[in-house]
């Protein structure tokens, strides 16, 4: 069989490892177009002939499945992330994140890489929890967004900013960053990967790669990239 | 040199650009001829639409593209009845492809059209040429350079096309991922910079290869005139 | 063999030229601007009068009240313009040929071989036209016409920029034509001597009218 | 009817694409004439390299850009130290726009160049007038419709631009986030839709504006030459 | 006043003239395609020349050994194409202009209005080249020339296609410019009524050769 699964861009580099896995190779050979969630879910919406999708947040995944397009029993949540702070790899920074924290002194002259706060995922996260904290009043006019969490850890790698907010999972893959600070749980929703069926498309060998990507093999892989364990909740 | 998923990726690429030419280039033609020749009503309406693909951002044209060839959109429902499909199909990449780069053939296409000695199409029609013969004998090779032109950039811009094709037929292995997307995936994809590198220097060759052709079109062009200095 | 009654008026000019002649070949003489050109070109169907009527040898190619309008392409009219209009991309061989379905056919009433000879462009048939003089480009001119099959010739001022000796050969040859095939002609020209030797009738015109008629041998 | 914010990014939008062709102008005009008039070595290379922004995905370019210009930048150092800075400033934006649409802006003057008749400026010069007068009074002008072209194409580029800009110079509210960025914004946004089509209208507004400005100066253009029929 | 030796060769023509001559108005004669235009052109410096030397006037305009050439729009020469080249988004007044820095000027050699009036352009003024008959045209390349402060005129068929009043009265004043102000000119045309009226010498070309030399009285 071929499946085709629409998956967020983040997640490639583990979803390429998983599908070179045997046990997933003997499943169904693994076709995955990868794109921001947005896109991806607008193309389900409209007819796309994928069988799975991975979005990056809940909110995408919650918006076809009110469309009817998503096979609600098949979904669960395939993988976590943490959302941290990081800093270019030399950089003489401290700065731990808590409420009311002078993070504008941390920045000094320089500006913070977010993912775009308003709609991409990364970002939102981000923007949720520097309110929390309190100190978006400081950032608000010191951000500077990008079109993907991606662009924002390289803008630190490259040192063009003090400091962005990105997924753990992209910060252990970059060598030129440093961790200095992790959000702290509950200054931003669980960040949460889900997966699902689509309508119609719920076939055994769908049925049977969704339990795969559950099991150690595939979560294994998912830890190695960075991902936190698999949920089952939302 | 190449993976074979780069390969597949280029030869998409390289397939969607060609088509995207071939096909958009007859009724850019056919525009451009309109445009030039023609006041009709309506005719700055049809010229700012013309333009639309260029001043929106790529992605909404994918996603109006979506809306409207989608399976379930207007136009795409009824198409789907008689078989046809672009949504997700490397055709969408065509088609993504040839909207994004119509306006650029057009303008260049008409450009041209406009500067023929309209006195020499009359020379022909004394001659005994029609319209179609006047169009091929006259008009189209006295404007070879700016067609040849329209069609260098309309090729480049298909070729490089990233954001109305990832958001209208998405990026699927072997069937719509082209270079473009490829190297974008490289380049939000922990240490991909390494193979960024390789496929630019690819598109570099391909961006080389068109100009040469336009060169080459360009140069016949001229060697028709030998002027005075 | 002709008849023509067209008007028109721009801004800058009215034309208001009625005329009809049974001579085969028709000179019109006038001075610069009177509108010879603007006639020629009505004739051959590349500008369109606002009202009016024009036949040629009995056949109707013009008539606003009927609206009949040829188009160019079926009057089947070999016309040698005042600016010469030789097709920048095609070299003199193709030029030539164009008329003619750009290809040498038999039994055609010019014979390419012979009109290339007496045009003296034997040596010029690879050329492009950039590269001709102007007497090499009103030559290729001339034999474009007149190796288009045409039913009547229209010429604007054919001879000019010719020297001498070619002037002279051609009006001789355009005159066996005349005696050979037959071919009518309408000619714009300056020179009397052109006039009296390619036509029998002459229309006088003068600031887009018609001043005067004269018979050609009459014509100083 | 539309939000500050809204117009924030449109007026962004404007100053870029404006200024975007305003800066490219000159140098485009400076490259058309030499791509059109001089043979030099190299010169294949050089119109590869053009287009080479067409054949890359935007992001890609923009990326570069802040290879090259960023802070730490090759080149973007040293402009440090000079006090200029294109990354993350409004500059930027139109440096990336400027790249962008370069391309089209050369080719399409080249082709104009190309069709001048050189006998003209030869005449012209026998008048006692030299390069420069030439170029301005003869070449330019009778190549204004190919020109005008070339900037209706290369602003409606600029304003649409979103890849290599929001690469480039990221979507700074104020600074940096254009119109496109915005528009892009919404169609992330679950529901986002509803606002789209009232940007899109916007940006349809301008591509009108821009194809009837090119329009009054084509014509401008044509009434010059009253010919036969 | 005149001195020419120049060669150049193409894949098609060769062309190796050497001429002297002490006459201020000198014409070039030859038929077709015979090396007239050339000449005229690399006086001009619009064509330069494989080798050899110009001077007119006793200034050197080109010698190949002292890798002089100096720039068409230095040498102060008002050319009369054979091919027109008007410039057609320039109205006539302007085309008529540019040469003198597109201002009418006080105290040129040639006044503007005399100009006008005599070659019959007032009421074509504000007229754009493509809307003019062929006379016309030729008339304002002739002001064109005329009005550029030349220091001598360079005239390529000059009267070509004009009227015979017009052609005449245009001959007369052309005259009247050699004895007033003294403008030397080198003058190509088939025409001897014109070599005669406005050359004292010529020379004889014929394919890309000077075949000989008469004295303008002796032409026929
Ligand atoms: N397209 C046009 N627009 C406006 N006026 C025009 C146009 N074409 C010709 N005319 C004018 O119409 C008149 C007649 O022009 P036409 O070319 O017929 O003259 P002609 O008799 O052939 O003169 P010539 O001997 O100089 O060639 C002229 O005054 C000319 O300026
Ligand atoms: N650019 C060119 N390339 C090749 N041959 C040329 C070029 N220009 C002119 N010639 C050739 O050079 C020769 C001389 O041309 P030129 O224009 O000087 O003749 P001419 O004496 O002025 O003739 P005419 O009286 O017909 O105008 C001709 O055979 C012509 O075909
Ligand atoms: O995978 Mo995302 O949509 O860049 O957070
Ligand atoms: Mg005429
Ligand atoms: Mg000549």
């Amino acid at each position: 069989a071929e499946l085709l699964v629409f998956a967020a861009a983040s997640l490639k580099p583990a979803l390429e490892e998983i599908a070179a896995l045997p046990e997933a190779r003997a499943i169904a050979a693994l076709k995955t177009s990868y794109a921001a969630s947005s896109a991806l879910a607008r193309q389900i919406d409209a007819g796309a002939p994928a069988d799975i999708f991975i979005s990056a947040d809940l909110e995408w995944m919650d918006w076809l499945q009110q469309r009817g397009q998503v096979q609600a029993d098949t979904r669960f949540v395939l993988a976590g992330n943490e959302l941290v702070l990081v800093a270019p790899r030399d950089a003489r920074l401290a700065f731990k994140l808590a409420p009311g924290a002078d993070i504008a002194a941390a920045l000094g002259e320089g500006r913070i890489a977010l993912a775009e706060p308003g709609s991409v995922p990364a970002g939102k996260y981000a923007k949720a929890a520097f309110e929390k904290l309190g100190l978006w009043p400081q950032l608000e006019s010191r951000y500077i967004a990008t079109e993907n969490v991606r662009a924002a850890l390289a803008l630190a790698a490259r040192a063009e900013v003090p400091l962005a907010a990105v997924y753990r999972s992209d910060a252990v893959s970059e060598p030129a960053v440093r961790v200095i600070d992790t959000f702290p749980a509950g200054s931003h929703e669980a960040i949460a990967y889900p997966i699902a069926a689509l309508r119609g498309r719920d076939s055994a060998a769908t049925k049977q790669l969704l339990q795969f990507l559950r099991g150690p093999a595939a979560q294994a892989v998912l830890r190695r990239w960075g991902f936190s364990v698999a949920g089952t909740t939302p | 040199m190449l993976s074979a998923a780069e390969i597949s990726a280029l030869a998409i690429s390289l397939k969607v650009a060609v088509l995207c030419v071939a096909i958009a280039l007859p009724f850019a033609l056919a525009l451009g001829l309109a445009l030039s020749r023609l006041r009709f009503p309506g005719k700055s309406v049809l010229e700012a639409l013309l333009n639309l693909p260029l001043v929106l951002p790529p992605v909404v044209t994918g996603y109006a593209l979506l809306l409207l060839l989608g399976r379930n959109g207007a136009l795409g429902a009824w198409l789907a009845g008689l078989g046809v499909q672009f949504a997700f199909h490397w055709s969408g990449a065509v088609l993504a492809a040839a909207v994004m780069s119509f306006p650029l053939l057009v303008i260049s296409i008409r450009a041209g059209f406009d500067g023929v000695d309209r006195r020499l199409e009359a020379a022909a029609e004394s001659l005994g040429a029609g319209p179609w013969r006047r169009f091929l004998s006259i008009t189209l090779p006295l404007s070879l350079r700016s067609v040849a032109a329209g069609c260098v950039l309309a090729f480049a811009r298909a070729f490089g096309e990233f954001g109305a094709t990832i958001s209208f037929v998405g990026s699927i292995p072997g069937e719509t991922r082209t270079l473009s997307i490829a190297i974008w995936e490289l380049l939000n994809q922990p240490g991909g910079e390494a193979g960024l590198g390789r496929l630019v220097w690819v598109a570099l060759a391909v961006g080389v290869a068109a100009s040469l052709g336009a060169a080459l079109l360009g140069r016949r062009a001229q060697a028709r005139s030998g002027e005075d200095d | 063999m002709i008849e023509v009654d067209i008007a028109w008026r721009t801004r800058d000019f009215e034309l208001q030229v009625a005329f009809t002649s049974d001579a085969r070949n028709l000179a019109l003489f006038g001075p610069s601007g009177s509108g010879k050109t603007s006639v020629l070109l009505a004739v051959a169907g590349l500008r369109r009068p606002e009202r009016g009527r024009i036949a040629v040898a009995g056949q109707v190619l013009f008539d606003s009240a009927a609206r009949i309008q040829l188009p160019a392409s079926r009057r089947g009219l070999g016309v040698v313009f005042q600016d010469g209009r030789l097709f920048p991309h095609l070299r003199v061989r193709d030029n030539l040929l164009y008329g003619n379905g750009n290809a040498v056919q038999a039994g055609a009433p010019v014979a390419f071989d012979t009109a290339v000879e007496l045009l003296g462009l034997t040596d010029l048939l690879a050329r492009w036209p950039g590269s001709l003089s102007g007497g090499e480009a009103r030559r290729v001119a001339i034999g474009r016409a007149l190796l288009c099959r045409p039913r009547a010739l229209l010429l604007d001022e054919p001879l000019v920029g010719l020297h001498r000796e070619a002037r002279s050969q051609l009006l001789q040859y355009l005159r066996r034509l005349h005696g050979e095939i037959g071919l009518p002609t309408l000619l714009v020209s300056h020179q009397p001597d052109e006039v009296r030797a390619l036509a029998e009738d002459v229309v006088l015109l003068d600031d887009g009218r018609v001043a005067g008629r004269v018979r050609a041998e009459d014509f100083a």
